[in-house]
């Protein structure tokens, strides 16, 4: 497969593509992690695809984004390459690490895709001077900055959305509020109903919006591009939405009520935007065909990965360090 | 008497039920700690027997955890406050150097800070870059601070019990491939004395100093070198700060060679320091150079066989071990 | 002196006597920096004596509160020892940190004084956790958290407000908003007109109060405390004010326009009191003889500091660690 | 031609001008650095000649300066973030750590971080507890940073430009007692190398590894000694990380003895490090222990003897160096 594109004004069924990239990526993501060929951890975006497609479906080529340890989705939307990803993630030579980060660090610059960070909340910063460094290259490109409702109570955020007011930065910050941080819920750990309420404290627009909703998504995610573009600053964009999975493939107890997650699982994304496309006039079969793509596409990066070579130990240790004068085997310590 | 056998995580449970039964004033802070038991549960069932206000779980705020723990420590508490992952302690590092370590100096001696500060250190298993170090090296260089890594299910119930009575604040590193470890541990109440090393193994040729998870290597490198002959003693620190340089230094003086192992980064290691005080200690009884076995100086890759590749194995104990055992040309 | 009692309603003249016994402990502390009897540094609180008077004098004696670099005023309000307080900030044995801390880092838990605190809002979180704590141990006593308006815009500040809302922490989050941190304006570190508002991001009460007027301060605090006793839980009071005098007694550059500091001046919460005073029917002369008896009681807490021994030396290395067991010199590495 | 002295605030003052002059891409970040030109006049002039996009009065929030520092790394600039006090570092190790150093290896080798920490170092001035650290030993524990302290005038100016120009993160510490001291600075652009250390005074008896404000307390025990016919050879490291081991190394090998100053705390030190790598790299030249002279384990106390007492002074290296070439009794 190649790279999804994501410039200009994507069809719908573009949009439930990338959707179904996302959904059917992580599927296999999980089973590979139960066969082991995964170590560490998945973290599935199922169930929220609609925000990240939404949002990089406004962005364009040369915007930016920053992302978190539930990053697949992020980099599915920004236009990665589902080979190099599975090839990461099951930690081989050519993914876009080349092993070295595994799902929580896929890094892809020249895609726009500054880093995952498995620190939550940790990006928030960089976008922030990304976004300033990029003013002074005399570029308008936007830098956006996924995180979750759990990360909307980390410090680094708070220094960062000041900052971002300060500086006027070419941000957005997007918070993807699916009501839960692991075991806690979001109601357990702050006192409000919206995080986008914070935004007022500031100076910028704070936005609620459906993050299931890939439309709404991309059209809240274009009136804050206007606004970054123009110098006036940063939008805080809160995305309602929900993952329907367990917080990552590795979690053993999971508090969801079966309620609330019904309620949820009949409003996915996907779902819904499929009925909206049969609504329209789409043929059944046809929203049958984009899923198989989709599955076909994740199928065919698991065999690329699986037939790219394992890192050379020996390696191990080089990548440290940027080339340099003094860079040379003998002085590092 | 039939010994008991628990994992380490039971073992670090049973202590935290211990305390919390044995003093009101203590709390424990964390992030999925309550209502799961935390992720690898080592609360498990506090939460039920001690309800919300002393079984916390806290918004994602590292720092404002800690210095919340500070904080009632000051007013007479002992808070233990959970890191998910030993590495978030890089966002607390204000809160638990520039306040818990000095608090107690910088008001002349006036006040305590009985405070535990616990964290999962995460290596071996793909978690990567930002889920696998192990810094005790910074906590032994922070004045202030007592740093403890306990290796056995029963060190750790004694240790943690030791920590939560003790009027410093301390950092508990656990080794999370140990958590699953099972032995002996003793019912009811009991401490480890912090500061004192214990010898895992006698041994007459090269003294092992080692902690947590460089413990296994060593039993197990003392187990392949017994068949050649090669007798290691280990010497289970247990506590880096304070350091049982008595205990080493004597086995030093016995067997006359060390090696050190640290699953920490090389450079400015907790391995670097033990050599340092080896050096001060029992210079003229070393009859070679000690020689550090560490994690190589790199952040922790993902994939398998290159994490395996940057922390200490056992083969590469094993040729320390000869290695200094070989005779020296011209010596 | 004896330390001036903080209980109960205080007289308007009670309160003008500690703001005076402030302001003249903040002159002499400057003259004696002056004189290199003061090291490091000193951050006088001249001109923001209504803030910590009027907060202090709402205070129970068994309430807490904790402090910052500039900490002397919070101190004496508190009723700390003028005596103790100078020999701390000189450096001799009989400060309450037996010269260890400095002008800094005066602690004294016995009256109810947690510490202050040099690292910029880095007692927030401290606060929170006393609060805490003194729930646990079932006592209503209030922490009080005095932080600048610089200090609002760190990390550790946002943890420490969403942390005492989700508790809800018997905590006053009182921002000293003196409009300046060393050279930079309040007006060019956010683009919010009144920190108060990031309360509502916490959900918790935020107000503005006149930090010059020391009965509003009083009022404000009042209130505030009896939604925290009641587990109500933090209120932030934005308290606007000024510092007459430069950052610190070390300050080479300062950037105050001269008509800011002129109309703050005029507004000067000691010249403001004194004229209340007077127009209430008090004797100009007895404002004149608090003035001198604040003068007196600070003379009387340099002489004795002065005549203090200075610390041993040999004593230096002792007090890192509570005693223990495992305490014995050589075990200590 | 006479030589130009500048105080090393000067010198550094200048590395930034050239760097900024050079290179659209330089730009700085921190608190009171814009409009003041920082409390030391080290970024002084830079605002009227660059303005506010590149010179940057921030909010007090370091670890989001820290953090925007690397993100605008990352898209091609050259950040230089000026802490005013090197302590409140401890706010920042999560975007230093965690992610400046590892951003790279993580990402495969893809990307660079080239990110200036500059900050001041505090002791020696009664400014106490959390005014007064110098935490070199942790920088130096992270893989994937640069860690760099000065010494001279002529030094700061040269490491500095030399660490602007490198696409590695780098720790710059500056000691604030030596913003005042002066030295000869050559005019113009000019480097001087990263990881390669300078003699600052050749001699035969025994090495002293020093670095920063430890290189001046050698200078002065140098001149004392030399009265009684001991010749120091002093070997200012510069940059700790990478340390420059050969020629720590040869010297060593020539005179047999090593001191190592440092004025960071004792436990897990950069003088730990330093004799553990001369234990690796030339134990069997070594005559006698190489002796550590650092400050002792504490925080920083205000008044100014206790000050002095935790301190390293020049008496204790000279104590030092004067108590290992004393014939040792049985040798
Ligand atoms: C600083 C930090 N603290 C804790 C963790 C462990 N952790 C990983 S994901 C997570 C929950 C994050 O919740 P949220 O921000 O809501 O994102 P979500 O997982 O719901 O997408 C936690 C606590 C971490 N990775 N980093
Ligand atoms: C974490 C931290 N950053 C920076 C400083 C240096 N510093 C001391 S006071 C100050 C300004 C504080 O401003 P504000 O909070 O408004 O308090 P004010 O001095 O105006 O009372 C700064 C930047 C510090 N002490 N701590
Ligand atoms: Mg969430
Ligand atoms: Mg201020």
């Amino acid at each position: 497969m190649t790279s999804a594109s994501v410039v200009g004004a994507a069809t719908l069924e573009e949009l439930l593509l990338r959707m179904w990239r996302i959904r059917a990526f992580e599927i296999r993501a999980m089973e590979l992690f139960e066969e082991k060929l995964i170590r560490g951890s998945v973290h599935p975006y199922i169930g929220m695809e609609a925000i990240a497609v939404g949002v990089c479906a406004a962005l364009r080529p040369d915007d930016f984004i920053t992302s978190t340890h539930r990053g697949h989705g992020h980099c599915v939307a920004k236009g990665l390459d589902l080979r190099r990803m599975m090839a990461e993630i099951i930690g081989r030579e050519d993914g876009y690490c080349r092993g070295r980060g595994g799902s929580m660090h896929i890094t892809a610059i020249e895609q726009g895709m500054l880093g995952a960070d498995a620190i939550v909340a940790g990006s928030s910063a960089l976008a922030v001077g990304a976004a300033h460094g990029l003013r002074l290259q005399g570029r308008d490109s936007v830098v956006v900055c996924f995180f979750g409702d759990g990360a909307a109570n980390q410090g680094i955020l708070h220094e960062a959305c000041n900052l971002a007011a300060v500086l006027s930065a070419q941000v957005i910050f997007v918070c993807e509020n699916n009501e839960w941080a692991i075991s806690t819920p979001a109601s357990a750990s702050t006192r409000i109903a919206n995080i986008a309420i914070r935004a007022e404290g500031y100076g910028f627009p704070g936005v609620v919006a459906d993050g299931n909703d890939v439309e709404e998504m991309r059209a809240v995610t274009e009136a804050a591009l206007v606004r970054a573009r123009a110098g006036d600053g940063p939008t805080l964009i809160e995305a309602k939405s929900y993952r329907i999975t367990a917080h990552s493939a590795a979690t053993k107890v999971d508090l969801r009520p079966a309620e609330e997650l019904d309620a949820w699982r009949a409003r996915d994304p996907i779902l819904q935007l499929s009925r909206k496309l049969v609504e329209s006039g789409v043929d059944e079969a046809r929203i049958g065909e984009i899923e198989a793509q989709a599955r076909a596409d994740v199928a065919d990066a698991v065999e690329f990965a699986l037939a790219s070579p394992r890192p050379d130990p020996g390696a191990a240790t080089e990548d440290v360090y940027a080339p340099a004068d003094w860079n040379v085997l003998e002085r590092l310590s | 008497m039939s010994e008991r056998e628990l994992t380490m995580a039971e073992a670090l449970n049973e202590a935290l039920h211990g305390e919390m039964e044995r003093d009101p004033g203590v709390f424990v802070v964390g992030e999925d700690i309550a209502q799961i038991g935390g992720l690898f549960q080592v609360t498990a069932g506090l939460l039920d027997k001690y309800g919300p206000q002393r079984v916390i779980d806290a918004p994602i705020s590292e720092a404002g955890q800690v210095g919340a723990g500070v904080g009632a420590a000051l007013v007479g508490c002992r808070p233990v406050v959970e890191l998910q992952i030993a590495d978030f302690v890089t966002l607390t590092m204000d809160q638990l150097v520039n306040h818990a370590a000095k608090w107690r100096y910088m008001s002349g001696g006036k006040v305590t800070v009985p405070f535990v500060l616990r964290g999962a250190v995460s290596s071996g298993i793909g978690m990567a870059g930002q889920h696998s170090q192990t810094l005790e090296a910074w906590f032994v260089h922070a004045p202030g601070l007592v740093v403890i890594m306990p290796s056995t299910p029963y060190d750790a119930k004694g240790l943690l019990t030791a920590a939560i009575r003790d009027d410093n604040p301390v950092v508990f590193l656990e080794k999370r491939l140990l958590y699953s470890r099972r032995g002996p541990v003793p019912e009811g109440d009991y401490t480890v004395p912090i500061g004192v090393a214990d010898i895992k193994r006698e041994g007459t040729d090269v003294t092992v100093a080692c902690y947590s998870q460089g413990v296994h290597l060593a039993l197990q490198a003392g187990r392949q070198l017994a068949e050649q002959g090669i007798e290691l003693e280990i010497v289970d620190l247990r506590t880096l700060k304070p350091l049982d340089i008595e205990t080493l230094g004597n086995s030093v003086r016995k067997t006359g060679r060390l090696v050190v192992v640290s699953e920490g980064a090389r450079a400015g290691g907790v391995a670097s320091e033990i050599v340092a005080r080896i050096v001060d200690e029992a210079y003229d009884s070393l009859r070679t150079a000690p020689v550090r076995v560490t994690a190589k100086d790199t952040p922790i890759p993902y994939a398998a066989q290159l994490e395996r590749a940057v922390m200490p194995q056992v083969d590469d104990l094993v040729a320390a071990v000869t290695g200094m055992l070989e005779p020296v040309a011209g010596s």
